[in-house]
């Protein structure tokens, strides 16, 4: 159902978010996020990262994690467009978009996609700092973030 | 044989992207193919040494240790996911 | 802060968002969240609808909203657009984009000033279905929206 | 004198969406206005009988009964928001 691209071109996040509304008029919400390189990190200026996937799985992983959403909540369409290669601050990475007819379940969902695609989805980032090169390390709290919707599987405590 | 995949800070330490191997003898699993893998040599035993931080995917899907495994299998070793 | 925007005219979300990070690389995430007219509610065909509001405490309500919600969590820029006058299904009402170093602030802030548009926005909408017009009544459920962020001021619950 | 707006189906019902009124005598307050519009008429006594849903705002800020009003004041009546 969802759409899922991997993509080394930057996207129109408009134009995305317009293509899950267009010739229907029973969507009522679209809730979206778009994640952008920033020029630090955990104090240390970057001055840019590379992004790898695992072609392949990557796209079939996102789309599990969009059909999960969906067994979770009512939702109409979902978009999840993600960037390889090389980015520099300010450039977008990833945009999620979900439409459904009431704002409580798009938003719910739109944070769950990006949850566990912060867990699930095979992208590595590298970063270019003063000091080098060096990957990214996974973060405890992206896990405890995506653990929360195991916790409370209808999202019931959330909305 | 499988395919081996590499990927990130795996793929930079072990300097492979890809190969081909045979799979060890026996019901084969992910984790005696790791056990055949920390074999090869110092490099290879540190990165899958117990206690470091690496996920497996089997045929594009995430795996474990018990996961078995058969000829023409994907397997494929990366660090724990970053994207987003 | 914020930019705040009540007009007849439609809006190119695209756009709003982009300005939100425009010319900056402290920004690692924007959430949003758009609205739309739907061409059914509560069991009937809606054909229509006209948003009357109160000119001056509008405006000065939404950023009210938008400053409690850069009081509550660490945002960098926040745009709210909402539409008045006569609507047709499909056509965008709201558009509500939160700008922040992280997507847990974002995501909160975003779904707090919408909850609290909803409840404290002096926005009216009349619908128009086959019976004629009807007024549309405040939902108790945006009540409750709206009233967990009182229990859980800092959001921690929800986190 | 104070102004008065009236929005939504407020502003239907009582068939007026703006006047200038005087205050009502001794301290002011919206519960005291509120209690001489209802002695107008049949209608405007019903629109704000006790039980009836609406908000009131002074100076385009949130208001209740007990907020004091003062000449010059702009009070506005209307339903619960329903826009998003």
């Amino acid at each position: 159902m969802a759409t899922v691209r991997v993509q080394a071109a930057d996207f129109d996040a408009g134009a995305e978010l317009e293509a899950l509304t267009r010739g229907r008029a029973d969507v009522g919400a679209v809730a979206s996020f778009v994640g952008l390189v920033r020029d630090a990190n955990d104090g240390q200026p970057i001055r840019g990262m590379t992004l790898e996937h695992y072609p392949g799985m990557t796209e079939q992983a996102l789309q599990e994690i969009c059909a999960e959403a969906g067994g979770r909540w009512k939702i109409l369409d979902a978009v999840v467009i993600h960037r390889v290669g090389p980015l520099v601050p300010g450039e977008r990475i990833v945009l999620v978009g979900v439409s459904s007819a009431h704002r409580g379940e798009a938003f719910a969902a739109c944070e769950f996609i990006m949850d566990y695609l912060k867990t699930r989805a095979p992208f590595w980032k590298r970063e270019d700092t003063p000091g080098g090169p060096r990957w990214v390390e996974a973060r405890s709290s992206d896990d405890t973030a995506a653990g929360r919707w195991d916790e409370d599987p209808a999202g019931a405590a959330k909305r | 044989m499988v395919t081996l995949l590499f990927f990130a800070s795996l793929r930079e330490s072990l300097g492979s992207s890809r190969e081909q191997v045979a799979l060890p003898g026996g019901n084969a699993t992910v984790s005696s193919l790791v056990e055949h893998l920390r074999g090869r040599d110092a490099r290879w035993n540190e990165v899958f040494a117990p206690g470091k931080s690496w996920r497996v995917a089997v045929n594009q899907q995430m795996a474990n240790l018990a996961t078995p495994l058969k000829p023409g299998d994907e397997v494929a070793f990366f660090p724990p996911v970053t994207g987003g």
